[in-house]
């Protein structure tokens, strides 16, 4: 198969996104024939109106609740992405949109964000959207009660002010280019408030669809919302979402036409299904990705040669076949994926090399190593696994990793930022400040390698006002090499985001920003009859 | 009906079996329990069946409605029934048969009346699913039947469930349900041998009475001579499945001509030794006690003495507190008021507060051997426990006393040391009991109705091996029975229990003698006696104090 | 006339039950002989199981968790039944699962029996006090949902072999207990244990040697089906993600692991299901036989 | 009919305290736990701070002993209290999920009950026939298989390759009395093969153990026909053992259901109790658990219940 055609291939089965495509394209030659093709094949076909889209979702839980500081699976990020409203939307491109801010305009120094927002929107329950309202819902996450998971992405949020009824004024703590990509995380819906307190708990939002029934763990009802202020989403009269955690359950749901699509596709399974003729199986790839920290404050990871070893001692092909069975992609220790702007494909993939590995470890001045390392499928499906295959690679590099299977529950409190060497899992953030900031940042809570590095510091406080596209670039690659070489963390993989359509249901590019089109399926997909 | 003549047996052949042979599987074989018997009975006829266990005479009566129990089969013979080749007919036919022209009563009327229908359910049951009646019709009948048989208030008795009605009153009832359906013939099998003596009488004469009443040919099994006696008029004796001697009643009664016969007959003869040298101090005394299980009062103020070499026979109808005596005795139960001296020093009430010794000294002896040794057990381990637990016997010596103890109870040691109590025969397991009391040296041993499970012969010889032990030994027993032949035989005092209250007690020949207690007097005279004209005659004397009494009442 | 004293009852009598005298592995083995067919293959199949169990190491020809070849071989050649999701040997892993899933259940089923067994049984000597307190132990241990308190102690304590194996048992006991002291009852009240009783016995003599080889059958019968039970409830432990944890090879979590493949009509994931419902259906003939034996039913009237 | 009343208020008093005791031992058990619910909600995402904060709201920082005392407090007032995870009555977020368990355990009994009483019948009336032991071997080859397993044989089958029924048992209050058997038909048949096996059995050896008594020969030798003799005298003395398995297959069948739960994603009460367990959500595992436990209780009495309905012994006393 000649390489463009592999790459249509590819993308026609949407595992790889249209930027990526037409990237390898040109890297090709082939930028000509590229836009006809895209044009004809792929997303041709115009949206229909109507029906009712179900979807069998692979995680959620009866303990779940409405209030969006609470969102942690795939269930309530639906809801989320159709319930709810943002004040911008990341497209299925992967390009900032407005969504109900207008526009928005920094100050030079970036520390101080003017949200102008749509007019003429209104709630679910007829309340116009005003700018009390989004200060409302946005305070629902800060404040020392918070018990968001938000929290930690609004707490730099030094004030908001309303400044007349239809612009917001957000002064941060520091300058933050990427701000405007932050306020479009999914915890930070727009609520509806009252004197000042968002409305969290009714599921009353500004999103293309209304709440019908929710029920939590179990299902969900959407209907269209009637007069949302998009006429180009949200074609289907209603939607219903099924929570499915078996997955067999959930694949026979689909190849019977109990639902439209699923997402998490049984992987091993998977080439068995794409069989199926009513069956599409899409790929998106993400920033999600698996890593295994390393405490740099302790002994032996806090040799940096060391690190490097263990970098060098991992098969990251094998891991990719074997624990994802190709759906995925191999990661270069930097935690940044596809689905980020400044996505560095530059540096060269560190490439499985046990001399290399031999060789920092005598440079570290040994010549053996026993190192443990914990693991439990909690970390991420597959995790002990890994670690299992890790220690087999390691051996030819006379690298003895002992490991360590620890129990699921209770292993975030538990293993994760207390044991030396962990498995970790990260549903990645879709920017690369965001991400740095919450795990490699000096000091910052989640930073489970522990990591203190001065250049890498400075870099990320400059990078974060830093306006300039070009600039910016610069500095986050950079940054990403920095980590790749110096970081505490060995990133093997990047996930896929595996999901699987009946091919009755239609659709255009998919968001690789999240799973299921970046949580908006519902409104971005349609039913072909 | 009986052989005094005042009913005409007619000639017409009801029922003729001829070289019948039956098999039972024991294991994977099949073992002849009949062997080639002829049975034949006219109309009218009573014919007695009798033999001890394992003589087959159950089999044959069963065999008379061509039915064989689970794990037996008829594999010979022919049962022609009323002109009807039963053996060649078809399950159908034979259905037609059972219950509707041959009826049988179970030896327990408790246990073959189904516990969850209603007695008149069960009556009717016949008639209705034959066809022959309609229920309601059927229900007026039993009605009938009921009072007849003298079933108190036979109108509404039906409608009781079998719990609800006493032993003697249900075996009545099941004798009115063997009559639903007019039968020909009726098997009766050990329709007595549940019952207390005196309820006993009383079901011998009703059934008696509707036999005669509706000339119904009559197949009657039984253990016992003295009751086949009153009933049959003609015997047959079988041992083994085989014929022993056949005849009617009152010649086989009389002129016995088998030997085996003569040993039957025989077997009431035997006589205790007469009693020793008499020790002042009793053994053991129960002193004015008064027991109840819970709330249930069982015992009121018992006071009786058993002295060494001696026999205290405790004579009373179930349910008249005489095992319970035994279980204060023993500790089983402590007394609510009063006290247990041995040797005139006071036992604790419960058991598990007397010292080995005190245990020891008191050992005890039960009904079923079948469950009173542990059927996991070898006979070694069973006879030489106490011996290892009270004396402290070990390997050598263990065994010689093990054996020594086999050989006074006249089983070959080497024979049976190693066996387990299931290759033993009931009789063999009672010595094995008496063994086992004896390895504890024991001072007085209870047997509590040590000879009610065996048969006769067997139970002779473990009253003979009884005495000679308390002879040898100078043992004092407390002898539990309701026979009042056993006590005849062993005892040398009696003590005669009635609802947990003791009614008479003495000598055994005070007791025997006249004036008895009234209802010492009811006892000894119910007890069948082997003259055919036994039932008439009591039955003929209590009418007559009836009278009397109602005479004098009003 | 003979004396009736010189008929020696008790000499002649022991001419009447057939005198069994064999014992042993001759009587075992007329035992088997005569079982019924569904009995002997119960029988084979037990005996080929735990063969396969004990020489696990040296029947595989790889070791319970090394990687030995690509993921999903397919049956034949080198890997007899192909490879798993991780591209270990599937005949390996299914004989290790026996090692492992009929080990764990057989463990567990002892330490069930041993602690239902003997406070069953005491229950049923002592009575009284002893009695009620135990029962009302079992049964608020019945009263709570099983599931709940595995779930429960699970996560405490960990999901490791040793405390599986100690939960179902407990959990398991209070069945055991329930039968134990029912039958032991009905024995504790022969008269052979009275006489142990009144003897001065100590109540270790009496469960013992009393009362235990006298219940023996019907425990022993429920054993057979106590550990299928316990075997299927591991399968659904492990379905859960609460069973034995990988790479431990077992039974149940590799049903679940290839369970989707049927919907694909791919029987791979039927040989571990297959596996255990062969063996629970042997040890319940084999059972069946057991129970119709010792019960001495006679079938046909 | 006393003695019924008095055995009825003894096991009622006697249930009360068992369910004091279980609400304890799963109190103590959910406090064993290692994390708590404001960990456990907040995964990976819990910083020292959200926890706290967490904490003080839900009343976790509290002992043991009040938090206890002051939920058997509301519980003895007919107060379940609300979940702590998601701030909902729990009566309400029972009550829909209860519904829906004793539906399917329902229909699931009402298909096995009757199915298995009368294999039991007809195997003990054709004992050692080929009938008997195909019905023998059937039933014991359904219980081998996990029930998972089970399931997803019947998925395949029934519902994959015929598309007779649905493989989801998605239902709602909504949905219609004959839909809800539609589509609760899967895992009612899932559930049917898994508890037929015991019943039949149980019914079986009931029913043999009594043929060797004296009132079935007396029967025979009425002349009745086998089939009125195992109907009429068999099987009444028969209903104690029989009554007991049904009763325990039924608390099963109410308890013991998550694994097919979760293949036919239906939405009953056990996944809701495997995820508070998880979550930590005390209030929610006692609740259910007490539900379970009383449930067992009560269905212990119905059975005891039944065995002195049926039994004239205890039903007509002397």
């Amino acid at each position: 198969m000649s390489e463009i055609k592999r790459l249509e291939h590819l993308f026609s089965q949407g595992k790889i996104s249209r930027r990526a495509f037409m990237a390898r394209a040109s890297a090709l030659g082939l930028v000509a024939a590229a836009p006809s093709l895209i044009g004809d094949s792929a997303f041709a076909a115009t949206p229909k109106k109507g029906g009712t889209l179900r979807l069998g979702i692979g995680h959620g839980s009866t303990t779940d609740t409405l209030d969006p500081a609470t969102y942690e699976n795939l269930y309530m990020q639906m809801v989320a992405g159709s319930v709810h409203n943002k004040l911008t939307v990341v497209t299925n491109a992967g390009d900032l949109a407005p969504e109900l801010a207008e526009s928005w305009e920094p100050t030079p120094d970036a520390q101080q964000w003017r949200f102008n927002l749509r007019k003429g929107v209104e709630f679910h329950n007829g309340k116009s959207l005003e700018a009390a309202d989004v200060i409302a819902s946005f305070n629902h996450h800060r404040g020392e009660e918070s018990q968001s998971a938000a929290k930690p992405i609004v707490d730099p949020i030094e004030d908001i002010k309303a400044d007349g009824k239809n612009t917001v004024v957000f002064t941060l703590k520091g300058g933050n280019a990427d701000f405007p990509y932050i306020v479009s995380d999914y915890h930070l819906a727009i609520l509806p408030s009252r004197d000042g307190k968002a409305d969290a708990t009714s599921g009353i939002g500004a999103g293309s669809y209304t709440l019908e029934s929710y029920e939590p763990g179990v299902r969900t009802a959407v209907k269209r919302a009637p007069n949302y202020w998009n006429e180009e989403v949200a074609h289907v009269d209603g939607a219903e979402l099924l929570v499915i955690v078996d997955v067999t359950a959930r694949t026979n749901a689909l190849t019977t036409g109990e639902i439209d699509a699923m997402d998490r596709v049984d992987l091993k399974t998977a080439h068995l299904l794409e069989r199926n003729q009513d069956v599409e199986l899409v790929e998106t790839s993400g920033n999600a990705h698996y890593t295994f920290a390393m405490r740099t404050d302790m002994a032996p990871f806090d040799n940096n040669d060391v690190r490097l070893a263990l970098k060098y001692a991992l098969d990251r092909e094998a891991l990719l076949d074997t624990i994802l069975l190709g759906h995925g992609y191999l990661g270069n220790d930097f935690p940044i994926g596809k689905a980020s702007r400044y996505y560095a494909e530059e540096i060269p993939q560190r490439e499985y090399d046990p001399d290399k590995a031999k060789f920092h470890l005598k440079q570290a001045g040994m010549s053996s190593l026993k190192v443990d390392l914990s693991a439990a499928d909690a970390a991420f499906a597959g995790a002990v696994d890994a670690a299992v295959l890790y220690k087999e690679h390691a051996a030819k590099a006379g690298i003895d990793i002992n490991v360590v299977r620890e129990p699921n529950d209770g292993y975030w409190s538990n293993v994760w930022l207390k044991k030396p060497w962990c498995a970790v899992y990260w549903g990645g953030r879709p920017t690369e400040d965001w991400m740095f900031s919450t795990a490699y940042a000096a000091g910052a809570p989640w930073n489970d390698s522990f990591w203190e590095h001065e250049r890498f510091n400075k870099l990320l406080t400059d990078a974060r006002a830093e306006l300039d596209e070009a600039k910016r670039r610069e500095m986050y690659v950079e940054m990403q090499t920095i980590v790749r070489d110096e970081g505490g963390v060995v990133v093997p993989l990047f996930n896929n985001y595996v999901m699987a359509l009946s091919t009755n249901v239609g659709h255009e590019q998919m968001g690789n920003n999240w799973s299921m089109d970046g949580f908006r399926a519902i409104e971005r997909w349609w039913l072909k009859s | 009906m009986s052989t005094n003549g005042k009913n005409n047996t007619g000639n017409e052949v009801l029922l003729e079996m001829r070289g019948l042979w039956i098999e039972g599987q024991v294991e994977d074989d099949w073992q002849e329990i009949v062997k080639g018997i002829d049975v034949t009975l006219r109309r009218g006829e009573v014919l007695g069946l009798i033999g001890e266990s394992g003589a087959g005479k159950s089999t044959i009566g069963l065999a008379a409605m061509a039915f064989a129990r689970p794990g037996c089969r008829i594999s010979g013979g022919t049962i022609v029934f009323d002109g009807v080749d039963l053996m060649a007919a078809s399950e159908y036919k034979k259905r037609s048969v059972r219950g509707v022209r041959i009826a049988y009563v179970a030896q327990s009327a408790a246990a073959a009346f189904n516990p969850a229908h209603q007695l008149i359910d069960q009556f009717v049951e016949s008639p209705v699913q034959h066809g022959i009646k309609s229920r309601s019709v059927a229900e007026a009948d039993a009605k009938d039947l009921y009072k007849q048989l003298l079933l108190p208030d036979p109108d509404n008795i039906g409608y009781r469930y079998p719990h609800q009605v006493s032993g003697g009153q249900l075996q009545r009832a099941m004798t009115a349900m063997a009559m639903a359906c007019q039968p020909d013939l009726i098997v009766f099998d050990e329709p007595t041998t549940a019952l207390d003596v005196t309820t006993q009488i009383e079901v011998l004469a009703t059934i008696r009475d509707i036999v005669d009443q509706f000339n119904t040919g009559a197949i009657y099994i039984t253990h016992d001579l003295a009751v086949v006696a009153q009933m049959a008029d003609r015997i047959m004796v079988l041992r083994y499945g085989e014929l022993v001697e056949e005849a009617d009643t009152r010649t086989i009664m009389s002129d016995p001509r088998a030997d085996y016969t003569k040993t039957l007959w025989a077997v009431r003869s035997f006589r205790k030794t007469a009693a020793q040298q008499q020790d002042p101090t009793p053994l053991v005394t129960v002193d004015h006690v008064t027991a109840a299980y819970g709330d249930i009062p069982v015992l009121h103020d018992i006071s009786f003495e058993i002295h060494a070499g001696l026999t205290v026979a405790v004579v009373g109808e179930s349910g008249s507190g005489k095992s319970t005596a035994a279980r204060v005795i023993t500790g089983l139960l402590p007394p609510k008021e009063g006290r247990v001296l041995f040797r005139d020093e006071e036992l604790p009430g419960n058991y598990w507060k007397r010292s080995k010794d005190q245990l020891r000294h008191a050992q005890m002896i039960y009904q079923m051997p079948d469950t009173a040794i542990n059927p996991r057990q070898r006979i070694r381990d069973i006879i030489g426990r106490p011996l290892t637990f009270y004396l402290g016997l070990r390997g050598k010596e263990l065994d010689q006393r093990i054996r020594a103890l086999l050989e006074m109870i006249e089983l070959d040691p080497s024979q049976f040391i190693e066996r387990y109590p299931a290759e033993l025969s009931g009789g063999q397991k009672q010595r094995i009991c008496i063994a086992r009391a004896l390895a504890a040296e024991p001072d007085f041993i209870i047997c509590d109705e040590v000879t009610s499970a065996l048969d006769q012969l067997v139970a002779e010889e473990i009253l003979k091996l009884l005495d000679r032990l308390q002879q040898e030994l100078n043992l004092g027993y407390m002898f539990i029975t309701h026979d009042l032949a056993t006590v005849r035989a062993i005892a040398d005092e009696v003590v005669v229990m009635l609802q947990g209250e003791i009614v008479e007690q003495g000598s055994k020949d005070e007791i025997f003698t006249p004036p008895h207690h009234e209802y010492t007097e009811l006892l000894l005279s119910s007890v069948p006696e082997m003259d055919p004209d036994w039932l008439d005659r009591v039955l003929q004397q209590r009418k007559e104090k009836d009278v009397k009494a109602s005479a004098q009442m009003s | 006339m003979n004396e009736p004293a010189d008929i020696d009852q008790a000499q002649t009598a022991d001419a009447l039950p057939p005198a069994r005298r064999e014992r042993g592995w001759d009587a075992v083995w007329r035992e088997l002989k005569k079982a019924p067919w569904t009995a002997k293959l119960g029988l084979v199949l037990i005996l080929g199981y735990v063969f396969v169990a004990v020489f696990a190491p040296v029947l595989t020809p790889y070791g319970e968790s090394e990687i030995v070849g690509r993921q999903f071989e397919p049956w034949g050649g080198q890997f007899l039944l192909g490879t798993d999701n991780l591209g270990r040997d599937m005949v390996t892993r299914l004989i290790y699962g026996a090692r492992n899933t009929i080990g764990i259940a057989f463990l567990t089923t002892c330490l069930a029996f041993l602690i239902g067994g003997v406070g069953g049984i005491l229950a049923a000597v002592l009575g009284r006090w002893m009695d009620q307190l135990l029962s009302r132990v079992v049964d608020i241990l019945m009263a709570i949902p099983q599931l709940i308190f595995a779930l429960l102690l699970l996560t405490i304590f960990g999901t490791s072999i040793p405390v599986l194996i100690i939960i179902i048992a407990v959990l398991d006991s209070t069945r055991v207990f329930r039968l134990a002291r029912a039958v032991g009852a009905n024995v504790a009240v022969m008269d052979f244990v009275e006489a142990a009783r009144v003897r001065g016995e100590g109540i270790g003599w009496i469960t013992i040697r009393e009362v235990l080889p006298n219940i023996m059958a019907p425990l022993s019968a429920e054993f057979g089906l106590r550990f299928c039970f316990v075997f299927l409830t591991i399968a659904a432990l492990s379905f859960l993600g609460l069973g034995i944890q990988p790479p431990t090879a077992d039974w149940g979590s590799m049903v679940r692991d290839n369970a989707t493949l049927i919907t694909y009509g791919d029987i791979t994931p039927l040989l571990p299901a297959a596996a255990i419902a062969m063996l629970t259906i042997a040890v319940n003939f084999v059972v069946d036989w057991f129970l119709h034996k010792t019960s001495g039913l006679r079938d046909e009237y | 009919m006393r003695p019924i009343f008095t055995i009825v208020a003894q096991r009622l008093a006697l249930g009360l305290l068992v369910l004091f005791a279980v609400s304890l031992i799963i109190f103590l058990g959910v406090e064993l736990l290692p994390g708590d619910l404001a960990e456990e909600i907040l995964g990976q995402a819990a910083t020292p701070e959200t926890v706290a904060a967490m904490r003080k709201e839900l009343g976790l920082d509290l002992p043991p002993y009040i938090r206890y005392f002051e939920w058997l407090g509301g519980m003895v007032q007919g107060d379940f209290g609300t979940s702590l995870a998601s701030q909902r009555e729990i009566s309400e977020l029972i009550g829909v999920r209860l519904g829906n368990t004793l539906f399917l355990a329902g229909l699931a009994a009402a298909i096995a009950v009757p199915v298995a009483v009368t294999l039991g019948v007809l195997a003990a009336l054709y004992r050692n026939s080929l009938y008997d032991r195909a019905v023998n071997i059937f039933t014991l080859t359904s219980i081998s298989f996990p029930e998972f397993f089970i399931a997803y044989i019947l998925i395949l089958f029934l519902s994959v390759n015929a598309g007779w029924f649905p493989s989801l048992s998605n239902v709602t209050v909504e949905t219609p009395l004959w839909e809800r058997i539609y589509r609760c038909m899967l895992p009612a048949l899932t559930l049917t093969l898994v508890v037929t096996a015991h019943m039949m059995r149980m019914t079986r050896a009931s029913i043999i153990n009594l043929l060797s008594s004296p009132y079935i020969e007396m029967a025979n030798l009425k002349g009745l026909k086998r089939s009125h003799i195992i109907v009429r005298h068999a099987l009444p003395n028969a209903w104690a053992p029989i009554v007991n398995v049904i009763v325990i297959n039924l608390a099963y069948l109410i308890v013991g259901v998550v694994v097919v739960e979760v293949v036919f994603v239906y939405p009953g009460l056990g996944q809701l109790i495997v995820d508070s367990v998880q979550k930590r959500d005390l209030p929610v595992v006692q609740a259910c658990s007490l539900i379970f436990a009383a449930t067992y209780i009560l269905l212990n009495l119905t059975a005891d219940i039944l065995s002195i309905v049926t039994n004239p012994r205890l039903l007509h006393p002397r």
